[in-house]
């Protein structure tokens, strides 16, 4: 049974077939990854239109809040096994919009991230090697986020919550608040 | 004997799965060549088929699942009826009509699947297609009435044998407007541009395949695969004189498809209307100049 | 003993009267209706063919010879009609529409004398007794001002239809001064290489009743509204039983080939039949064009009802033996899946309550048997085999080809492609996509419908598979018909001229291959059934854009880029011409009433002159 | 200086009103809040008929929010700033959807960003973000870093194996 | 019997509508952006644009940080193009400052503006092979744009985000023969040109998908705020470059192509046509470059002060005016700093329009005929 796992995991890793859903700046440089410069076709990496056909999501960078509730849903609506890639040093720690009242921190608090690409934004050679790391991962049986994710489904579905389910102003000043409205 | 042929037809099936799926491989490779890429191996599109039957999927109820699944069924029900070099099953079951119509239960197959899932994008895909069908049936049914009865016979083992002798007792030599028709109107039939309006994935999210993953995407990709297989049998087996051997066939259906996948990669696509007068015009014109000069 | 035919007549008027009788309770109403049908099926079993009983009427002094004649294609068609009937009353004992069971009853008194009778009187008077008892019929649909609408358009052309039989059936009994069907056939069979144009002249009085009946175009234009506003348990009927009066009828009178006469040829057919031909082929294309555009889904099988029937015209035309089976044997088929398909609509427009399209979708997992009734139909209809309509079809095209008519071919293939397209629509905005909240407590029809639903489907796809059992019989209709039959092989053998087709090789290949993909479907990973709401929306959240299972369906203006193709198509209106030849009529009556209103000498004269006219005519008579 | 800028705020400072070149090219002028209509109205005629931008300043200090209608003519190359300035405790504005449709976008923006009402605009629903409770972000007294801070703070979770993301040495 | 079944009146219009999502995740938008269109049959009844997916703040992040600081933050506003945001904000820095910019750097911004300009053009050649499913276009144009990302990483040392000007000048001076290496590069580009007329341009199929889409009359362009080659290929001969020159513009040689039909084709062939003329002016400033100093001395960047002031400075990009308006009150970080993008007009209103009565395949023509590019306006 483990051969066949074994199998089955080689096979993954040679067709890893990406959501093409740009949510940031990061995504500038997918093209030129896709296209003849890099051709990222040869390992067996693609672009697909919709969540069901992806196997991989790729968080080209910074996350506003609007889009990390989109995100969070297309996630859910892929099919396991599905790795996040968190893509430029935004993902990481917000990057250069660390003190953006729209732009999320760390995306490991919302999403169980398999690997993080350093840079901003990351060159095509290392979203081709983030690919090749990957391969290595899942050929290890080593990147389980999806599982993760349905383990601690609690603890990611509260943080989701607390920043896209507000109830009361964040900052403690109810009398601003109504003074401006 | 009944145990036998039984075999038979499952490895036609897996030949013809076979071969598609080669197929679509070497048409990324080459599409990638033309795009001055390096593009993926060759049989990438086997790795990515293992994967997707190994991957988990949802499903939008048993209309959905019957569909995909009667989308690759009819078809290898359909491709064992055809006549591919010494491999021929059923020589006196072969006609052709039969076959065009068996082809059509996996599109409605097809079309059913997707359309359960109520995905709208998959609906306007499945409206596409159906009526670019009726764009290049058309030509097609031009041109196969004009080779009924010009070889007096419509069944294509008959077919394949009244071409017997050489080179110039091709269709494709002795009714080269009809070829020319059907050469375009397969060019429809395999979905490749200009006529792909049914996936657009710019326009509908890749139309009928939004809602497809797992082994559905699976499913729909051995259809392609077949569908292939299928479409350009057909052809080589109406105007390039059948084949002596596989070999021989399959190789004159990669140059059927050699020639629709070079044209893929240099046009976009049509606009549904547009790609139906298209159709209606060009090649449905040469297929009645062909049937005008076979009746006459 | 030979007057059991009679009985086929009278059993139906009693039940009718009983019927009528009890019409105020409801059930017994429908359970007179089916138990009748029952009886008549039964009696149907004691009438062989070759039977005949004549009947002397004395009528004022006259005697007026009543004759019953069983023929191969009579006893066809009784089967059929009769037995479709059953299942159709059976269906509609648990119904609550408001069809009227008398006047099923009535139609099927005057539907067992046409098919037997050989005499033009009686032929006339069920005519006659059929269509008024469906325009009758038609009233009670759901819409009411709509099917009085519809059934007033039914009359009209049903009366312009008989006043053109009747003047036939004179001219004929003045020319032999005999009334029997077969003998005036005989008859102009034997002139029509001395008067070709008196025969033509002729039989086209009859042929206009018989388009109009049957629906060819150009007087189809009743079809779409009779259908789709007579009530929903009659339009099964209607459809699949009715419109095959007037295709019997031109059975009737084809025989008077017209080839070899000294008439003039075109590709091998008689200019007529050519024409007749062509006709056919612009009906099925013409229906299928229509059908794509409608959003009522009866409308848009009452289109494809018409559409079909222009298939059997243009094979019955070519008066071949390919071609004469083919059509009777779509003739059998259409009533078959239509019947079936209208069956179902009737289910879910009772359980839904509306008929508009684009307000329906996603209603298979409600009804789960309806659904799979209706998919076999459109399957059937669309001639997928190995389902029924797969080898009448097929038989049409080795037909047309055979008489190396390509350019008709392809437009009826181009008909059959466009069948599909439409016939996907109504699947898809009725049975498939998202389902509207209002459907949520939407169940199957009751037991007995399911019944009829089940035989249905076994019927479509047992005479799919053994095309022998209905290709036999009519084998022998077209060797009465003084055709050579097709070559008869096993039961599940199609024949045609070009390449035969068995059908069970092809079930048995769909069957493995469909064993072996569910095979590979259960054996390969997972999957779970997720609701409908869960569906790719670019990303976007559902619930923030309120987005409802209604504003997810697309059906409406389902085929909207091919509008622009048969545009030119459209401004074509054919109810244009007729109505303004109602408008002209309208004002030379009104013309003529003036004369007569304005002058009472003239008014006085005219009377006069009328009747010395109608007793001269008497007397010449 | 075009000579055609000149001009106009000669013809500006005519009708009372403050205008003052910034540069070759662009002029700015000082419009109350009761004349804007009719100042853009009269812009439009003379030929600034494409509408560049709506910006809006939060002078604090002044208690006020400045609007600036950037205008552009094409024909004599040349650009205005007309700016409008209005009370920050009561911060309204006519909109100027009539005269230029394209406002309602920028007034819809600058309702969600600067908590300013703009009176006669139907559509001033929440645009660029979503279910904002706090005061309106671009306001001086909005502090991202706090709002930052407080929302999206880290927290070493090793329960969850949430900790310091771990570096792929590139080889 | 009505034989216009369309005309039937359907009594419910719940039924007759249906919403369809073109993006956030959806290959036919650009980027991180939503257009909700409510379509009645295969046509568009109404349009919905939803932007905030991209929004970060950055004006906010910009009161937050010193004047040179921000030049790290603002490339990332529009990313096929980011040397613009740098150009226009030292522009409008060097102006209220008062800061003199050396011939020489201004030449350099011209050159780094232009190759910009090329590279954003082979952009949107690839936005049109993947509207209309050419996608040989895309895979040739970003190959060949490629080629100057490595020229830029080599002038600079990045690939995308150059972070290059400074007020006052440039950061650092042309490396020896990378001049030589630009003339190269323009003149493969040059011989690309014929090809991609062949495969795009004079492609008949890709003609009829796109000649009548969308049509712009000059009026509506003015009126609402279209600018660039889309107000150019409506008829409108307004270009920054030539009518309010800045830089060193006024002294180069070059012409506005016109094209004037106004439609979704004419403004892809606008571009075409002007890539010719910016490898053109890449030409002549190549051969006209003058030697100097690259950059104005300025003051310690953590004391660099602004004088109080308002001004709006302003670059033709390839997707028209991109605009910095400026406001200091004389401290070490800018007040407020209002970016104009080109966008926004196009994206978030006039689309509304423009895209009623559209047929739902000439939507993503119509989103990449416009060159929208979501970032601009969703900062």
């Amino acid at each position: 049974m483990s051969e066949w796992k074994d199998l089955t995991n080689f096979f993954r890793g040679r067709s890893f077939w990406m959501l093409h859903y740009c949510t940031g700046c990061g995504a500038m440089e997918l093209p030129p990854t896709m296209t003849s410069r890099w051709d990222m076709e040869r390992f067996g990496v693609i672009p697909m239109a919709t969540p069901r056909q992806a196997d991989i999501l790729l968080v080209t960078g910074y996350l506003s809040l609007k889009s990390l509730k989109r995100l969070i849903y297309t996630y859910e609506q892929m099919h396991a096994p599905k790795w996040v890639l968190g893509f430029g040093s935004c993902t990481i720690n917000g990057g250069v919009y660390w003190d953006s009242y729209n732009v999320i921190e760390r995306l490991d608090k919302y999403l169980p991230v398999d690997l993080y690409i350093a840079g901003c934004m990351p060159r095509p050679e290392a979203i081709l090697d983030s690919f090749k790391k990957l391969r290595e991962l899942v050929e290890k049986g080593e990147a389980k986020g999806y599982e993760k994710y349905v383990k601690n489904y609690e603890w990611y579905k509260a943080n989701q919550d607390r920043v896209l389910k507000r109830t009361k102003p964040v900052l403690q000043k109810p009398e601003e608040v109504t003074r401006s409205a | 004997m009944i145990f036998l042929k039984l075999l038979e037809g499952i490895g036609v099936g897996l030949l013809s799965l076979t071969v598609g799926l080669l197929f679509m491989g070497l048409a990324r490779k080459i599409t990638a060549r033309i795009q001055r890429r390096y593009g993926p191996p060759v049989l990438q599109n086997f790795i990515d088929v293992f994967k997707l039957f190994s991957k988990q999927s949802i499903s939008h109820g048993f209309a959905f699942d019957l569909g995909l699944v009667a989308g690759v069924s009819a078809l290898l029900a359909a491709v064992v009826f055809l006549p591919m070099g010494q491999i021929n099953l059923f020589p006196h079951n072969s006609s052709l009509i039969m076959i065009i119509y068996l082809m059509t239960m996996a599109y409605l197959g097809m079309a059913m699947g997707v359309s359960s899932s109520g995905n709208p994008n998959a609906t306007i895909g499945v409206a596409r297609a159906l009526t670019m069908m009726m764009g290049y049936e058309l030509p097609f049914a031009a041109v196969i009435f004009s080779v009924y009865i010009f070889a007096k016979t419509g069944s294509l083992t008959n077919i394949v044998a009244a071409q017997g002798g050489g080179f110039l007792n091709w269709n494709m030599v002795r009714l080269p407007f009809g070829f020319l028709a059907a050469e375009i109107a397969l060019q429809g039939m395999l979905g490749e541009k200009p006529f792909d309006m049914a996936i657009a994935p710019a326009e509908i999210a890749s139309g009928p395949m939004v809602e497809l993953g797992g082994k559905y995407l699976g499913f729909g990709m051995l259809q392609h695969a077949v569908g292939i297989y299928l479409e350009t049998g057909i052809m080589v087996d109406l105007f390039l004189g059948g084949a002596s051997n596989i070999w021989i066939f399959v190789t004159k259906q990669f140059e059927l498809f050699f020639i629709a996948l070079l044209i893929n990669a240099v046009l976009p696509r049509f606009k549904i209307e547009d790609g139906v007068k298209f159709m209606w015009k060009v090649p449905l014109l040469l297929g009645v100049i062909q049937a005008l000069i076979v009746v006459l | 003993m030979n007057s059991n035919i009679i009985w086929l007549v009278f059993t139906p008027l009693i039940g009718s009267a009983i019927a009528a009788i009890l019409y105020r309770v409801k059930f017994l109403d429908r359970l007179v209706t089916f138990s009748t049908f029952a009886i008549t099926l039964l009696l149907l079993f004691s009438v062989h063919v070759g039977q005949s009983y004549t009947f002397n009427l004395n009528f004022m002094g006259k005697i007026i010879p009543l004759s019953w004649n069983v023929t191969h294609l009579s006893i066809f068609m009784l089967y059929i009609s009769v037995a479709f009937g059953t299942l159709l009353t059976f269906y509609s004992l648990m119904d609550k529409s408001r069809m009227k069971g008398f006047l099923l009853l009535l139609i099927l008194a005057a539907n067992n004398w046409i098919f037997t009778t050989n005499d033009m009187v009686g032929f006339f008077f069920a005519w006659e007794l059929m269509g008024w008892a469906s325009i009758v019929s038609v009233l009670g649909g759901r819409d009411e001002n709509s099917s009085r609408h519809a059934a007033l358009y039914y009359a009209m052309m049903s009366i312009a239809g008989s006043y053109s039989m009747f003047f036939g059936v004179f001219t004929l009994w003045k020319l032999t001064g005999s009334l029997s069907i077969s003998t005036n056939v005989a008859y102009l069979s034997s002139i029509v290489g001395m008067h070709p144009w008196w025969v033509l002249g002729i039989v086209s009085l009859f042929f206009v009743t018989f388009m109009i009946k049957a629906g060819i175009f150009p007087f189809h234009t009743w079809v779409p509204m009779a259908y789709a506003y007579a009530p929903d348990t009659f339009t099964p009927f209607l459809s699949g039983v009715m419109s095959k009066y007037g295709i019997y009828g031109m059975l009737l009178f084809l025989p008077i080939s017209l080839m070899e006469k000294g008439m003039p040829a075109a590709f091998g057919l008689p200019w007529v039949n050519y024409i007749f031909m062509w006709i056919g082929v612009t009906t099925a294309v013409v229906g299928t064009v229509l059908a794509f555009f409608q959003d009522d889904v009866k409308k848009l099988f009452a289109y494809s009802s018409f559409s079909n029937l222009g298939y059997i015209v243009a094979a019955i035309s070519l008066f071949s033996s390919v071609g004469v089976t083919a059509g009777i044997y779509h003739a059998f088929n259409h009533l078959l899946f239509k019947g079936a398909l209208f069956i179902t609509l009737a289910a879910v427009i009772s359980r839904t309550g509306t008929s508009k399209m684009s307000e329906m979708g996603g209603l298979w997992r409600k009804m789960p048997v309806t659904f799979f009734t209706f998919f076999i139909g459109i399957a059937s209809a669309a001639g997928i085999p190995p389902f029924n309509g797969f080898g009448s079809k097929w038989l049409i095209y080795q037909a047309m080809i055979k008489q190396h008519l390509p350019f008709a071919t392809v437009m009826l293939f181009l008909a059959s492609t466009g069948a599909f397209m439409y016939l996907f629509k109504a699947f898809h905005s009725v049975f498939l996509g998202q389902r509207s909240a209002r459907y949520d407590n939407v169940k199957e029809v009751p037991v007995v419908g399911q019944i009829v639903e089940y035989l249905l489907m076994f019927a479509m796809i047992f005479f799919g598979v053994q095309p022998g059992y209905i290709l036999k019989p009519i084998g022998a209709i077209v060797s009465s018909m003084g055709l050579k039959p097709l070559p008869t092989m096993a039961n599940g053998y199609v024949t045609g001229m070009f390449s035969n087709v068995y059908v069970p090789l092809i079930s048995w290949s769909l069957a493995i291959s469909f064993t072996v993909g569910f095979i590979l479907f259960f054996i390969s990973a997972k999957h779970k059934y997720v609701s409908q709401s869960d569906n790719y929306t670019a990303g976007q959240i559902p619930e923030e854009w309120n987005l409802t299972p209604e504003t997810y369906q697309f059906s409406w203006k389902f085929y909207e880029p091919i509008e622009g193709i048969f545009a030119p198509f459209f401004r074509i209106k054919i109810d244009g011409f007729f109505r303004g030849l109602a408008n002209w009529t309208a004002a030379t009556s009104s013309a003529i009433k003036e004369i007569f209103v304005s002058n009472a000498q003239i008014y006085a004269f005219f009377a006069v002159a009328g009747l010395i006219i109608f007793v001269i005519a008497g007397w010449v008579a | 200086m075009l000579e055609s800028v000149e001009k106009k705020v000669e013809e500006l400072k005519r009708m009372n009103l403050e205008a003052k070149a910034l540069g070759d090219w662009q002029f700015e002028v000082l419009v109350p809040r009761e004349r804007t209509a009719e100042i853009l109205a009269y812009m439009k005629a003379t030929g600034y008929k494409t509408f560049i931008h709506l910006a809006c300043v939060d002078w604090i200090d002044d208690q006020e929010f400045e609007l600036v209608y950037n205008l552009e003519n094409y024909d004599e190359k040349a650009q205005a700033l007309v700016k409008v300035r209005i009370p920050r405790n009561k911060p309204e504005m006519e909109s100027m959807m009539s005269i230029w449709g394209l406002c309602q976008v920028y007034e819809r923006e600058i309702h969600e960003f600067f908590g300013i009402n703009f009176i006669g605009n139907p559509n001033l629903k929440p645009f660029f973000l979503d279910e904002w409770l706090d005061i309106p972000p671009l306001r001086k007294d909005f502090d991202t870093l706090a709002f930052s801070q407080e929302l999206f703070e880290f927290k070493e979770d090793e329960s969850h194996g949430i900790k310091a993301p771990k570096r792929i040495e590139y080889k | 019997m009505e034989l216009r079944p369309l005309n039937e009146s359907n009594t419910n219009d719940k039924y007759k509508t249906y919403e369809l999502f073109i993006g956030p995740n959806h290959p036919g938008i650009s980027g991180n952006f939503s257009y909700v269109l409510d379509m009645e049959g295969h046509k568009i009844a109404n349009v919905t644009a939803d932007p905030g997916l991209l929004h970060r703040g950055f004006e906010k992040l910009m009161e937050r940080r010193l004047w040179t600081q921000n030049l790290a933050l603002i490339p990332r506003i529009c990313v096929p193009e980011p040397d613009v945001n740098e150009v226009a904000y030292c522009m409008g820095v060097e102006h209220l400052a008062g800061i003199e910019v050396p011939k020489r750097a201004q030449y350099i911004r011209v050159i780094v503006l232009e190759m910009a300009r090329i590279a954003a053009y082979l952009f949107s050649f690839s936005g049109v092979g993947g509207a209309t499913g050419l996608y040989t276009a895309p895979n040739w144009a970003i190959g060949d744009r490629d080629y100057i990302l490595d020229l830029f990483e080599w002038l600079t040392g990045g690939r995308v985000y150059h972070i290059y000007q400074y007020p006052g000048g440039v950061k650092m001076d042309i490396p020896d023969g990378w001049l030589d290496k630009l003339s190269e590069l323009l003149d493969y580009l040059e011989s690309r040109l014929p090809e991609y007329d062949n495969l795009i341009f004079k492609n008949p199929i890709l003609q009829k998908r796109t000649k009548g889409v969308g049509y712009l009359s000059a009026e509506d362009a003015i009126e609402n705020g279209i600018t660039g080659p889309n107000l150019r290929a409506s008829g409108v001969k307004w270009d920054i470059r030539k009518a309010q020159p800045y830089l060193v513009y006024d002294e180069l040689d070059f012409d506005i192509p016109e094209t004037g039909d106004g439609d979704a084709f004419s403004r892809f062939v606008q571009r075409r046509l002007e890539m010719e003329e910016s490898i053109k002016i890449l030409r002549q400033c190549i051969k006209q470059i003058p030697d100097g100093p690259y950059r104005e001395k300025i003051p310690n960047p953590f004391q660099f002060r602004v004088p109080a002031g308002t001004y709006y400075s302003k670059v033709e990009s390839s997707k028209g005016e991109f605009g910095y308006f400026i406001v200091s009150n004389g401290d070490i970080k800018p007040y407020r700093v209002y970016v104009r993008g080109p966008s926004y007009s196009a994206g978030l209103y006039y689309a509304l329009e423009a895209m009623k009565n559209m047929r739902i395949e000439d939507v993503p023509v119509w989103i990449h005929s416009m060159d929208i590019c979501p970032p601009d306006f969703d900062r």
